[in-house]
């Protein structure tokens, strides 16, 4: 979207006009047309995968600093129990997701792989951090640093920060959302939204 | 591990009913387990629910910081210090910039000394919210643990508008702070935050888990920790004052410019039940977030004019050859840090002294004789944080 | 049971149908109708549980999944866990291991024909009505004992042998609790005990006099106990057990323990509505419209008090539990019992 | 107490064993003998001027490379490349470990630094385990990294590393292996990533077409 160059009233906040700016575009672009197809027509191949998409139950593993933005994304200003995946169960039996949030180290891959093991199929794999993508801020020398929790086991969703911030862990479930359903779902803008970015007086 | 020895003479080989003989059960807790705080892992031989024998098992998420301290300048090391405690990052750079700054002897400025003072006291806020949290979800009280990453979340909003970072900031430099106040309403933010903090949100906290009859039954008396074994496992911080010895770093050893400041220092006083128990740590950390409170208020109230930096921050530090031991207060207790240097822009040898490492020690003496329930307890109410004991 | 009956005699294609024919065919609809509402309420309570916590926690729970207020979060849970894989640990005793869950689902669900839900409309109307209930319920001590016994895991154990003394224990004030009520009543039957207490507000039990009041709240707490929900989730307590008994089942095995821990959690709720609160009459004398939904709806009060309690409060320890049970609830029941019964002959009730 | 008196107090106790005190240091620092630390320590702890009951920190240290005069020549450190494979070097360290103790008294409130120094062929310290409890882990710990062994402690086993772990690696020519136990601890290069930059979407406005291509 361009924007004319002429300066915005008094006492505007433009810094809060830009970040929406940059969020209602990527949402925009994402709005994808609502398939006319029916609820009871769908397969039940595509209601299971609802239902697995929708009830993602991670499994207790915090490992460091990350699994406390981890603990942050389930409290309560982000909440990640509003997309179905709030219920942290601590025993990996029982759980869908392994959110690999910190540095695995050797010493514990081997736990970490067991943990994997011993969750039942369909599992998943977010790898939180950059110590788990790829051994991050201990890469060169850390003797000790397994450098990247790929190596060890699967990874379905990269989440990249030191640590990432709550936002980005929920933009990672939701991606992997979109990787259990097979497309990109649909996204319909919050009408706030869409009201918002009518107000606002100079964009075209 | 002495002790456990001892009580276990007689049990493992003994028969209670004859013919039937008995053993130890050995229990293995964690490095996955809800209440281990991360990747400890304890060793428990238990008779039913009496623990007999426990040994903790470290190093599941040892990073090699040390090491790392050998390869990489001073000004970046900052960066490996934020991830040790990463609960109050800024208290660990607190520790590490006073241990450079003994061998560097720049003139920091009181500008800066103010900041680092502010934002240390806000981060230890916020550690011990965590603390909170935890101990009440250790206990099975899901509700505080929200609550207190809610308050949380405000430290992080203010800390994240003057340093950039959410979580882990990088915010000091040896020589200064990084960057200076972003404006005004920031002060009156901390301010109307803390204020909040002390006039209501205590007082919740208070109702909702410390006066709570369940949770008094549950931590007074449990894992008592006297101070004679708190100071011979040197243990430092709420462990060392819950015990009842009125010691902190800010007031007997003084750095930076905790002298101008008035405050008190809470220790425990056995209100619930022993001294040393672990409501008594855990009260300790309330009233310590008062303090700091105060700290913080003085320290913006004085907060004096001019520059926040005595080395320009694109600049090289190099550092005479010497050894340096630097010990601060972070949230968890005394973090010393000893750095060797060979005159060279990178250290010789960095050794860093964790509290958390020390406080968990004393586990293998007090744990002895508890019940596995109280174990949770005691562990939790040392507050411990594994990227510091592991480093 | 009988009102069903007699609707299917009614019916067009069963009427020369014997005697025997019908009471199967109508048994086998009621037992349909008391699954599909047990299963229903085990979904309902998912939902509802995740909204308390939420609401309690000031944050949202469940939003996206079916949109509205994530009301299709449970059917989503539901559905995913039917599509785990199931999985039988190597050492596991295999034929406890499978058969520990359904006991427990059994237990529970037996329990429920005694249930009366609306004036004489309960799947069975037994004389030991509320004796067949506790009876019946009990069984989940077994499941639960097999299941942590089975799972050849430590924790398991250690949830199982808690559970169990936990249980056992509870029953005992939670079984007295209600014994001042049978007094006045003066019948286990459950549509007798609900028909006691017609006439508005004051004429249910939970009113009648202090002693029963008392009794009511001695057994609101064994009910928590004898659910396993916090304060007192023993056998569970995810901070120090892992998740207790059920921590080596996976997939549907564990959905059972799932679906058996709200279905008991309404199970304790409706008997502390019919044995105290009024059943099904409302708490203003001849405004009766529904008899069924206020059953329901006080039953899902009494849970939602249930959820309250369990998002607020520490657990407490094994020991304490255990003095709780043997050294206050007991001896306060039993003085109930006493209590009450010295007030009834003292007011003349026993003529 | 003055440092320096406290020195003397130990050098008389002590006889042959207290070699030296370095005053014009940041940190002054006596240097004791290895064979008598152990008797330094418990003498410090008991007597009632010194009194040393906390054992702030101990730190065991490699000299090895260490330039005395100070004119900043760091020994470069052995890690992984850009390729994130082993970097592999000939250099046998042949220089001293040490172990440094720093004590601090909760009565006196003073603090005191001793250094031990032992040839890298026989690193062998005697334990302090017995004078001050925390210094177990410490040990342990200086032992683990550093590869000093304390004749006398209770219980020297590896803390941090996994007691199958080969080397110590704060020594000055540790080598960091490539794979320890099965688990790969070498980065993957640039040309293995499995994740190849994604093509652009064809059709522009696919839904799926900027997805993972597993549906």
């Amino acid at each position: 979207m361009s924007r004319d160059a002429k300066t915005p009233p008094a006492g505007y906040d433009v810094q809060r006009e830009h970040m929406l700016d940059f969020k209602v575009d990527q949402q925009l672009e994402q709005v994808v047309e609502t398939d006319a197809k029916n609820f009871i027509l769908t397969t039940v191949d595509e209601v299971f995968n609802w239902a697995k998409l929708s009830s993602i139950w991670p499994v207790t593993f915090g490992l460091a600093c990350c699994a406390i933005e981890m603990m942050a994304t389930s409290a309560t200003r982000y909440d990640i129990d509003r997309f179905g995946a709030g219920a942290f169960r601590a025993t990996p039996r029982q759980a869908d997701l392994m959110i690999v949030s910190g540095t695995v180290t050797g010493k514990m891959a081997q736990r970490l792989k067991l943990i994997y093991d011993q969750m039942p199929e369909p599992k998943w794999v977010i790898a939180m951090g950059s110590c788990a993508i790829g051994g991050g801020p201990y890469f060169k020398y850390g003797y000790h640093v397994v450098k990247g929790v790929d190596q060890i086991v699967p990874v379905d969703v990269y989440v990249p920060g030191c640590p990432p911030r709550p936002e980005v862990l929920i933009e990672g479930l939701m991606r992997l959302q979109d990787k259990i359903r097979g497309r990109k779902g649909r996204f319909v803008t919050p009408k706030w939204v869409t009201d918002y970015a009518k107000k606002i007086p100079y964009r075209k | 591990m002495a002790t456990g020895d001892k009580n276990l003479t007689g049990w493992a080989d003994q028969d209670h009913v004859p013919g039937i003989k008995s053993e130890l059960l050995e229990l293995n807790m964690g490095p996955q387990h809800p209440a281990t705080h991360g990747v400890l892992r304890l060793l428990l031989k238990t008779d039913g629910e009496i623990v007999y024998q426990v040994t903790p098992v470290i190093g599941y998420l040892h990073r090699c910081a040390e090491k790392i301290a050998e390869g990489v300048n001073y000004k970046q090391w900052v960066v490996y210090t934020d991830r040790f405690d990463y609960l109050a990052p800024v208290c660990c750079n607190h520790a590490y910039v006073t241990a450079v700054e003994k061998l560097l002897k720049p003139e920091v400025p009181e500008r800066a000394e103010h900041l680092r003072i502010v934002t240390a006291e806000l981060s230890r806020i916020a550690s011990h919210l965590i603390a909170l949290a935890t101990f009440g979800l250790d206990m099975g009280a899901w509700t505080p643990l929200l609550y207190c990453f809610r308050e949380r979340e405000e430290i992080l909003n203010l800390l994240e508008r003057i340093a950039g970072g959410r979580m882990l900031y990088n915010y000091f430099v040896p020589g200064g702070v990084r960057y200076d106040v972003p404006d005004e309403q920031w002060i009156k933010d901390v301010l109307s935050f803390i204020t909040m903090l002390e006039t209501k949100k205590i007082k919740d906290y208070n109702d909702l888990l410390s006066y709570n009859k369940i949770f008094i039954e549950r931590t007074a008396d449990v894992g008592v920790i006297d101070a004679e074994t708190a100071k011979a496992y040197a243990c430092t911080g709420p462990v060392l004052r819950g015990s009842g010895v009125k010691f902190d770093c800010r007031r007997d050893d003084p750095y930076s410019v905790y002298h101008k400041f008035d405050f008190e220092i809470p220790v425990g006083m056995g209100e619930m039940g022993t001294v040393g128990d672990c409501w008594d740590r855990y009260m300790v950390r309330v009233r310590e977030i008062e303090q700091s409170c105060r700290i913080i208020r003085q320290a913006l109230d004085t907060l004096p004019e001019g520059p926040y930096q005595a080395i320009p921050l694109n600049k090289m530090v190099k550092v005479p050859a010497g050894a340096a031991y630097s010990r601060t207060e972070s949230a968890k207790g005394e973090i010393g840090h000893y750095i060797i240097s060979d005159g060279g822009q990178i250290a010789f040898r960095n050794k860093v002294r964790s509290p958390s490492f020390c406080n968990l020690q004393v586990v293998e003496k007090v744990g002895v004789g508890q019940m596995v329930s109280d174990l949770v307890a005691l562990v939790g109410s040392l507050d411990i944080v594994l990227g510091e004991i592991d480093r | 049971m009988e009102i069903l009956t007699a609707w299917l005699q009614g019916l067009p294609g069963f009427g020369g149908m014997s005697d025997q024919g019908l009471f199967i065919t109508g048994a086998a609809l009621m037992a349909t109708l008391m699954f599909t509402v047990m299963a229903l309420c085990a979904i309902v309570f998912t939902w509802m549980e995740r909204k308390v916590a939420g609401f309690i926690q000031s944050r949202y729970g469940p939003m996206r999944t079916g949109r509205w207020h994530g009301w299709a979060q449970a059917v989503a849970d539901m559905l995913k866990i039917l599509g785990k894989e199931d999985i039988i640990p190597a050492e596991a005793d295999k034929g406890l291991f499978v058969f520990a869950p359904l006991l427990v689902l059994l237990g529970s669900l037996l329990a429920w024909a005694a249930v009366p839900w609306a004036p004489g409309f309960s799947a069975a109307n037994l004389d030991l009505g509320l004796f067949y209930i506790f009876a019946a319920s009990s069984m989940v001590v077994m499941g639960i004992l097999m299941a942590g016994w089975a799972s050849n895991n430590k924790w398991a154990l250690y949830g199982a042998a808690r559970g169990a003394a936990q249980m056992v224990s509870y029953e005992i004030p939670l079984a007295l609790a209600t014994i001042p009520v049978i007094m006045h009543v003066g019948s286990l039957n459950t549509q007798d005990i609900v028909v006691a207490q017609q006439g508005g507000i004051l004429n249910w039990f939970v009113l009648r006099d202090p002693f029963l009041f008392i009794a009511f709240w001695m057994y609101f707490i064994a009910s928590i106990a004898e659910t396993n929900r916090g304060p007192f989730d023993m056998p569970e307590t995810e901070s120090e057990l892992v998740a207790g008994y059920h921590t080596e089942y996976t997939g549907m095995r564990f959905a059972f323990f799932f679906l058996a821990e709200y279905a008991n959690l309404f199970l304790v709720s409706v008997i502390a509505v019919m044995v105290f609160l009024g059943g099904w009459w409302s708490p203003i004398p001849g405004l009766d419209f529904a008899p069924a939904l206020t059953f329901v709806i006080k039953g899902v009060l009494m849970v939602f008090l249930n959820m309250w309690v369990r998002w607020t409060l520490p657990r407490v320890r094994v020991d304490q539990l255990m003095y709780l049970c043997w050294k206050v609830m007991i001896p306060v029941t039993l003085l109930c019992i006493v209590g009450s019964g010295v007030l009834m002959i003292t007011s003349g009730a026993l003529g | 107490m003055e440092q320096k008196a406290i020195y003397e107090l130990l050098a008389a106790k002590l006889g042959e064993g207290a070699l030296a005190w370095h005053e014009d240091e940041v940190e002054p620092w006596a240097e004791i003998a290895p064979a008598a630390i152990a008797d330094a320590c418990a003498f410090l702890r008991e007597d009632r001027n010194t009194d040393f009951n906390q054992l702030m920190c101990l730190s065991g240290i490699d000299w090895d490379g260490y330039d005395e005069a100070g004119k900043g020549k760091s020994v470069a450190i052995l890690g992984y490349d850009e390729l994130g494979k082993p970097e592999v070097s000939e250099r046998i360290a042949d220089g001293d470990l040490g172990v440094a103790y720093h004590l601090y008294s909760h009565a006196q409130r003073h603090k005191f630094t001793l250094r031990v120094r032992v040839p890298r062929a026989v690193a062998e310290v005697p334990s302090v385990a017995h004078v001050w409890p925390t210094a177990a882990w410490h040990e342990r710990e200086a032992w683990d990294l550093v590869g000093i062994r304390f004749t006398g402690h209770p219980d020297l086993r590896r803390m941090l590393l996994d007691e199958a772990w080969e080397g110590h690696p704060l020594r000055k020519d540790y080598m960091m292996p490539a794979k320890w136990a099965g688990v790969p601890m070498d980065g993957r290069p640039y040309a293995d990533n499995p994740f190849p930059t994604p093509e652009p979407p064809a059709g522009g406005d696919q839904p799926g077409a900027t997805g993972p291509a597993e549906a």
